[in-house]
């Protein structure tokens, strides 16, 4: 633990940690540029000089590539480092450009701070400015080069921390320039971190180009739910949309950085099409009038055919008040038990992967990058959870050996071994890999006998997890009943939506599946349901299809699904951007979102052409959307009942996990309670074994593949045209008499209910055999588990 | 060519041609190799040189051996030598005529330091205007592994090393130890600093050797000679060995002379290089290669070696004398540096990606008659800023901006007064452009054709 | 694009082969695809890609850094004028001059007849024969008016076999 | 002392010469030319830096100067400038509306000062006078004037560095956009 003094405060940090990071700790702001606390120092700015005065380092040095040592006497206010770093700036200006009005960084520059902090108003130097031609890097990021400072930021993130190597530095001297080979949309999946990494405006949010300052936007801490990792964003909202997403720091779950299906999927809180007033019977009214008519028409089913014939169905993408408001409106009611999951066992399974998180096995996002080897199992890291991924490529990056087990063709910015196998294969994998190494040859040969390609993939996962000393598992939850009991391997399961954790946890354990609930329908014992910000079209199809028999449909959401255009009662709620609210991560951390903005349309829809409304003799238009928790209890007053005046803190008191958190002041970084008392977990069954027929394997794409997602316009710009695209075992396909070889693009369609779907096929041989791999659109998302011979077919 | 100067790297100069194994071999070659394998232990042939305090002839002086000292004993796997042969800096030839001269002395001097830090695999770095010697090179390895000095159970003992060309495609900052590890490994040549040093962690994260070519050439005598005799080469108290002097510019006798470490540099000049060339007066010569700064003609009874000349505010540097005239403008020969820095600056750092453009813009305004006392503020107040860059370019393009503003500030000013260069350069404002630059006057460079081996 | 002949494949093979890990080679490939395509066009960037595995951008990143490598059209005789400064002393840039308006040509210009390119040149190693040039791989020493008018005489004649840049 | 000796006569020598004093001021201004000016009828011309009304003008190609940087709003320590930036239709960042609520301004010239544009300018006129107060409400429409105001030669654009105003390296102290594959060394 060196100790050292830094402007005659002294501070004592872990070794190997550098001055500049000593001195952040005490508050002391050194002035910096490629320095960045994920990529470490590069040096190349030279802008964090400060003066040591005495210990083992003297003289003028960068704060960033000096180690703090013992007995270091740091002036950060020295007079040669500030006339150093004056110096510094005043190089950077001469070629920056003149354009702070209309460069979009303006506001929340860090050239502009040290240019102004640092007193530099007057160009000395008598040449011209250098120039560059810009690039188009597509739709995320905005490219002036003009105003490059040359910090190397951008392409450390992009080509070392991320692992892509499309963007870069090119030339050499004072010609280098940061861009592709040519014009084109960057691949890194995680470009979106370029503008908040770039400290001036060579690299911008292009969504948000030319919006607003930041200064006029309103800001708020929130948490993502495009993925179940909840990583944590900071929401930017002008004239009642959001603006833009950044990325806020969370040492322990997305470091700074988020995804860009994090990033650029917000908007669907300003769309046209979102409901925004209460509608009874297709018209719109007024709220009251639709509560009022709800609470007679539920009283009504109530009385006619008991409080059992009607059904409540939470979503997997609202906040854990949300959640535990429709539970104890159930209760309360003496309604059915809440359904949220679509089958019982998917909610055993997840409550099992929680149940299994015990402090010492349970990982964050954060240590899964600090790993030594990790074995993902079922997971698709780029696509089911895309930080992961970058999680994952930090352990790479330090030497961890990577497996993972899936049956999809898995891309990944790392060296990996991928193991393609189907689903039912899971748990012998897991047995082999997690087993003795000695023995794993031999445990290879006996469980997976048919494959043997997988051999020595499974030997060598078997002996690196055997060897590390931190390993790590990903799972998705089927498999939370097959973990090996061993306190060393930790444990990160990656749920299905950003909301699966927390209706697991409140969920009762008699809750019904919503396959459970289609039947009900169907045999006609239940008659009313209330669906709180769920699309049964997308999440049960099966259930959808049984909406006619309904007497009472009643929605409360803030998305336009179809099951809001089924409903006879629908009442918009707000988005998590209006209302705040708690989520659970993938990991079982509870983190709090704050509001950021009131809804109601945005201004730029209110008023007439291109100026808001003069007058505000009117009330605020769109504004009749409510948290769904809020229109719950209102319910249950009109039902005359009375709910705990906070529903989700009465509940989680009766959970022994959450029991004694102080829900209402949960800390910045979020708690991870010990899930040692949560209900013992129910063996989840294995996944189905498939004999005959192709396995459904639903996919998520980067973009619109998740709920709220799908309504975000720009994420839905994203998507490819054209039929969805399915992906087969090239020998699968030649056993179905669909190809000989890998053709790519075949025309198919596929039996979906009653349907058929077009749908465009792909083949690999980097894929498990014996599954088909499809898009999770709507679309397709009423396909049978098993696909029989004649569900695929030439089109 | 002097004869009263031990010729230990030259021995074997030829005029016009490269001397072949066979010459080699009659004047010794390979004797310390075959007295080395499988004789004396690595740790014994590291002792020699330790001992014989070989110093880096790259421009840095580091010792050799303590550099060799750094390889990690216990590594498992591959460890490299680079030969770095990609000397760019202004005023340095050395290494080429070296090469020209006895490649066999190269080769047996790499082999025998990859023997003493246990290296498996060589690549000789080679820059791109050296074609021919690349092909040389390749050529007379070729020879030597036919003869047991180079590839598999070298002379017959368990100690396997092949040499490879590695050809760049020309920056100057390659010569720089990790910019020339990562050029090698297919990745842009910045220069690395902090973290592991290159003898434990360079090449594919392998322990590596980056020496100069001229270092290595030394170790066959060091090996058959011992230290002592090397440490007596040398003519000055501190220094140890010989060295290869590039001599250039106005001297009647430019070439490459091999000369004791410790001879002073008027010695060199006037002596060995024929003083200045006919009619010309000398002025000031720059002692070690371009990152130096001018030297006052008071200081030519300056020992050439690496402590004395420090201690002298100089740089022994690659020991590459240029020598400049009284009828040099001395701001345009500095702005002809700062233009050469300039552009082979590889961008990593502020003071030398901006820093040295902004020198080169200020000497061009001065140097075409519109510098003002404002500007020359700007040099001096640059000047500190380019210390503290990344690595040691930026620092060494400062040296002779910093010689130019100590030694020769009366020459600045006169271009401010009299509003143009006295030494009659037109403005420089499209110097390098095709736009008729000085008055039609060609080099009358006296033809030493003896001096040249090529 | 149009395939490589199966001679410059093999011997992009070979290189590629001959060293220990592919990214090695860059410079390599990129030098013989350069003879082959008489500069780095993007077709040429794309081959080295592919026989490389590395990504176009990556290579462009050394293309573009070094300086013997050229991502624009040169001549036959790429002629590297060094203007350091042992050569400037030496009136240098009177040679370059001089060498720009025989050929009619701006800096880095290739002459009408495709065959000289013009380029000035960091120091090359051959300051004790200043002002000096190189083109394709051999220097030319002690340059006046007349000896370059001599070179220039006989690269046109051809009489020279072109020593083009590894 | 002196004032004790004066006596009867001399205090009403003294009254008299004070009070004669009074009537000579009062007669003199009597036969002079009046100040007063008929305000409605006259206007004073006033300096051309007087803090009055805000115009948004024009550069000298006649394109609105306006970038919509949100300086002025900034600025503005009533808050009565509110606007949105967007994309012309030539790339130009520009002003989708503009609007100045002139019955908060204060006309501190806070917002002239802040404009990095010489977009927004006060001008002389200080007397507009509405019935309703809701019509103090200006949009760029009504802001938009066809001049350069006290600055016509001005051009952001020619100083800015951007593209927006011309090809990059056209502009005022520019080089020619660095060619990434250039041989040149």
């Amino acid at each position: 633990m060196p100790d050292l003094i830094i402007d005659g405060r002294a501070v004592s940090v872990p070794k190997g940690t550098m001055v500049i990071e000593a001195a952040e700790r005490l508050g002391i702001m050194i002035p910096r540029f490629c320095w960045h606390k994920a990529l470490g120092a590069a040096g190349a700015c030279r802008m964090c000089a400060v003066m040591f005065t005495a210990g083992p380092v003297k003289g003028l040095e960068m704060s960033c590539m000096t180690p703090a040592a013992d007995g270091m006497v740091v002036e950060t206010f020295h007079p040669e480092a500030v006339a150093f770093r004056r110096s510094i700036i005043e190089l950077l200006m001469v070629n920056h450009p003149h354009d702070c009005p209309v460069c979009d960084e303006g506001g929340h520059c860090l050239l502009q701070d040290e240019t102004i902090s640092g007193g530099h108003s007057l160009r000395r130097f008598p040449g011209r400015k250098r120039t560059y031609l810009d690039q188009n890097l597509g739709p995320f990021i905005q490219h002036e080069m003009n105003r490059c400072i040359h910090c190397y930021r951008c392409a450390r993130f992009y080509q070392e921390y991320c692992g892509y190597r499309d963007f870069g530095p090119m030339q050499n001297a004072n010609r280098v320039y940061f861009g592709r080979f040519d014009d084109g949309a960057l691949e890194n999946p995680f470009a979106g971190n370029l503008a908040d990494l770039c400290p001036t405006g060579t690299l911008t949010d292009k969504p948000a180009r030319f919006v607003s300052r930041r200064w006029d936007c309103l800001r708020a801490p929130s948490v993502c739910l495009h993925c179940s990792l909840g990583c944590n964003v900071t929401a930017l909202s002008r004239y009642r949309r959001v603006a833009r997403i950044e990325a806020r720091e969370n040492a322990a779950v997305n470091g700074s950085f988020i995804c860009d299906r994090g990033r650029f999927s917000a908007g669907y809180e300003a769309i046209p099409e979102r409901p925004r007033s209460a509608r009874l019977d297709g018209n719109a009214v007024p709220a009251i009038e639709a509560e009022t008519a709800l609470a007679a028409r539920l009283a009504a089913l109530a009385e006619k055919h008991g409080p059992g014939s009607i059904a409540i169905l939470g979503g997997l993408r609202s906040t854990m008040e949300t959640q535990a408001a429709g539970i104890a409106l159930a209760q309360a009611a003496g309604w059915r038990a809440p359904a949220f999951f679509a089958t019982r066992t998917e909610q055993a399974a997840t409550q099992a992967a929680l149940a299994v998180l015990t402090p010492p096995r349970a990982r964050s996002l954060a240590e899964i990058g600090k790993a030594d080897a990790v074995l993902v199992l079922g997971v698709s890291p780029l696509f089911d959870a895309p930080m992961l991924a970058l999680a994952l490529r930090q352990a790479s990056r330090a030497g961890a050996k990577i497996i993972v087990a899936d049956p999809r063709p898995v891309a990944l910015p790392l060296p990996f071994t991928h193991l393609p196998v189907p689903p039912r294969q899971f748990p012998a994998v897991l047995a082999v890999a997690t087993g003795s190494p000695d023995a794993a040859a031999a445990a290879a040969q006996k469980r997976l006998p048919f494959a043997p390609e997988l051999w020595p993939g499974l030997e060598t996962a078997a002996k690196a997890l055997a060897a590390a000393k931190r390993p790590a598992l990903v799972f998705t939850p089927g498999l939370a009943a097959a973990l090996p009991d061993d306190d060393r391997l930790g444990l990160f399961p990656v749920l299905a939506q950003a909301s699966s954790a927390g209706a697991a946890l409140l969920a009762p354990t008699d809750a019904p599946g919503l396959d459970e609930l289609a039947a009900d329908v169907a045999a006609g014992r239940v008659k009313g349901l209330v669906v709180v910000e769920a699309d049964l079209f997308a999440a049960a199809p099966g259930l959808a299809a049984v909406l006619g028999k309904l007497d009472l449909l009643v929605v409360l959401d803030y998305l336009p699904t179809p099951t809001v255009a089924a409903a006879h009662i629908v009442l918009p709620t707000t988005t998590i951007f209006e209302s705040g609210g708690i989520l659970a991560a993938s990991d079982g951390r509870l983190q709090a979102a704050s509001p950021v903005q009131s809804p109601g349309d945005p201004v730029a829809r209110d008023g007439a052409g291109s100026h808001p409304p003069r007058a505000f003799d009117r009330p605020l238009p769109g504004t009749d959307p409510a948290p769904a928790a809020f229109l719950l209890d209102r319910l249950a007053r009109g039902l005359g009942l009375t709910l705990p005046r906070e529903p989700l803190a009465a509940l989680a008191a009766a959970i022994p996990a959450l029991a004694g958190l102080d829900l209402a002041a949960l800390p910045q970084d979020g708690l991870r309670p010990a899930f040692a008392g949560l209900a013992a977990p129910l063996p989840a069954p294995l996944p189905l074994s498939a004999e005959s027929g192709l396995a459904v394997i639903y996919t998520d794409a980067l973009f619109a593949t998740d709920e709220p997602g799908r309504y975000a316009p720009l994420a839905q710009a994203q998507t490819q045209a054209g039929p969805p695209v399915l992906l087969l075992h090239a020998d699968d396909a030649a056993a179905l008499g669909l190809a000989d070889g890998l053709a790519d693009g075949l025309a198919v369609s596929l039996e979906c209910g009653n349907r058929l779907v077009p749908a465009t096929l792909h083949l690999s041989r980097a894929m498990a055999r014996g599954v088909i791999v499809v898009p999770r659109v709507p679309d397709l998302a009423g396909l049978p588990p098993i696909l029989g011979p004649c569900g695929l077919r030439r089109r | 060519m002097q004869v009263d100067t031990p010729q230990v790297l030259f021995k074997n100069r030829h005029l016009g041609r490269p001397a072949t194994l066979a010459e080699y071999r009659a004047g010794g070659g390979y004797e310390a190799l075959a007295a080395t394998i499988g004789k004396r232990t690595p740790a014994e042939v590291l002792q020699l040189v330790l001992d014989a305090d070989l110093r880096g002839r790259g421009g840095a002086g580091f010792p050799a051996g303590r550099k060799w000292q750094g390889v990690p004993t216990d590594h498992v796997g591959t460890r490299y030598v680079v030969v770095n042969t990609d000397e760019m800096e202004p005023g340095t030839f050395k290494d080429r005529i070296l090469v020209n001269a006895d490649p066999h002395l190269v080769i047996e001097g790499i082999v025998l330091c990859a023997y003493s830090i246990g290296a498996s695999e060589g690549v000789f770095f080679i820059r791109p205007s050296y074609e021919g010697d690349a092909e040389l090179i390749e050529q007379e390895c070729r020879v030597a592994r036919e003869h047991g000095y180079l590839g598999n159970n070298i002379l017959g003992s368990d100690f396997s090393f092949d040499l490879h060309v590695h050809r760049s495609a020309g920056r100057y900052i390659c010569g720089e130890a990790s910019a020339q590890i990562k050029a090698i490994s297919g990745l842009r040549p910045n220069p690395r600093k902090g973290g592991p040093r290159t003898a434990v962690k360079g090449l594919w994260d392998c322990p590596t050797i980056v020496n100069n070519l001229e270092t290595l050439a030394n170790l066959p005598g060091i090996v058959r000679n011992g230290p002592a005799w090397f440490k007596a080469l040398a003519r000055s108290a501190t220094g140890s060995g010989t060295k290869l002097y590039s001599v250039s510019g106005q001297v009647a006798r430019p070439g490459c002379y091999e000369l004791p470490i410790g001879v002073t540099i008027r010695e060199i000049i006037f002596e060995h290089a024929g003083g200045m060339a006919p009619g010309k007066t000398f002025k000031t010569v720059i002692p070690g290669g371009a990152s130096t700064p001018f030297l006052p003609e008071a200081l030519l009874d300056l020992e050439m070696d690496f402590d004395p000349m420090r201690a002298a505010g100089q740089r022994f540097g690659t020991a590459s004398l240029m020598v400049f005239d009284q009828g040099t403008c001395l701001v345009g020969a500095t702005l002809s540096l700062m233009e050469f820095f300039a552009r082979e600056s590889c961008g990593w750092c502020t003071p030398c990606r901006e820093g040295i453009p902004a020198i080169r813009e200020l000497l061009r305004r001065i140097e075409g008659g519109q510098g003002t006392e404002e500007h020359i503020q700007m040099l001096t107040d640059l000047l500190p800023v380019l210390d503290k860059a990344y690595c040691a370019f930026a620092p060494g393009a400062a040296e002779p901006v910093r010689g130019l503003l100590t030694h020769f500030m009366n020459e600045v000013n006169a271009h401010i007064v009299q509003k143009r260069c006295p030494f009659g350069n037109p403005p420089p404002t499209l110097r390098g452009k095709a736009c008729g630059t000085r008055p039609i006057q060609f080099g009358p460079t006296p033809c030493p054709e003896d001096q040249c081996p090529i | 694009m149009s395939p490589l002949p199966t001679e410059l494949e093999t011997e992009l093979a070979r290189l590629v082969a001959a060293v220990p890990r592919p990214r090695e080679a860059a410079v390599d490939v990129m030098y013989a695809l350069q003879r082959h395509y008489g500069y780095l066009c993007d077709e040429a960037m794309h081959c080295a890609a592919r026989v490389l595995g590395m990504t176009t951008l990556e290579l462009e990143s050394l293309a573009t850094f070094y300086d013997y490598l050229y991502r624009r059209p040169v001549g036959r005789y790429v002629i590297h004028v060094c203007d350091s400064v042992v050569c400037w002393m030496f009136h240098q840039d009177s040679i370059f001059d001089y060498l720009c308006r025989t050929l009619g040509v701006p800096p880095g210009g290739t002459s009408e007849d495709g065959l000289f390119t013009v380029l000035p040149a960091a120091c090359i190693g051959n300051c004790h024969n200043a002002p000096t040039m190189l083109i394709n791989g051999r220097f030319y020493d002690r340059l006046t008016p007349e000896r370059i008018d001599a070179v220039l005489a006989e690269l046109r004649a051809g009489t020279e076999e072109p020593v083009r840049c590894k | 002392m002196a004032d004790k000796k004066q006596g009867v006569v001399g205090a009403f020598l003294d009254g008299a010469a004070g009070l004669a004093g009074s009537y000579a001021a009062t007669m003199t201004h009597l036969f002079r030319k009046p100040v007063t000016e008929q305000y409605p009828e006259y206007k004073r011309p006033l300096p051309a830096r007087t803090r009055g009304r805000i115009v948004l003008t024009r550069s000298p190609d006649g394109k609105e100067r306006c970038v919509a940087c949100y300086l002025c709003s900034g600025a503005c320590p009533v808050n009565c400038i509110s606007m949105q930036s967007e994309v012309g239709p030539d790339g130009r960042r520009q002003a989708a509306w503009f609007r100045i609520n002139f019955a908060r301004c204060i006309y501190c010239g806070l917002c002239e000062e802040a404009c990095p544009t010489l977009a927004l300018q006060l001008t002389p006129e200080f007397a507009f006078c509405k019935d309703d107060i809701a019509d103090f409400v200006y949009e760029k429409e009504q802001l938009l004037v066809e001049h350069g105001g006290k600055h016509p030669d001005y051009d952001f654009y020619a100083h800015a560095g951007v593209a927006a105003g011309g090809p990059k390296g056209s502009h005022i102290g520019e080089d020619d956009p660095v060619d990434v594959k250039s041989i040149l060394p």
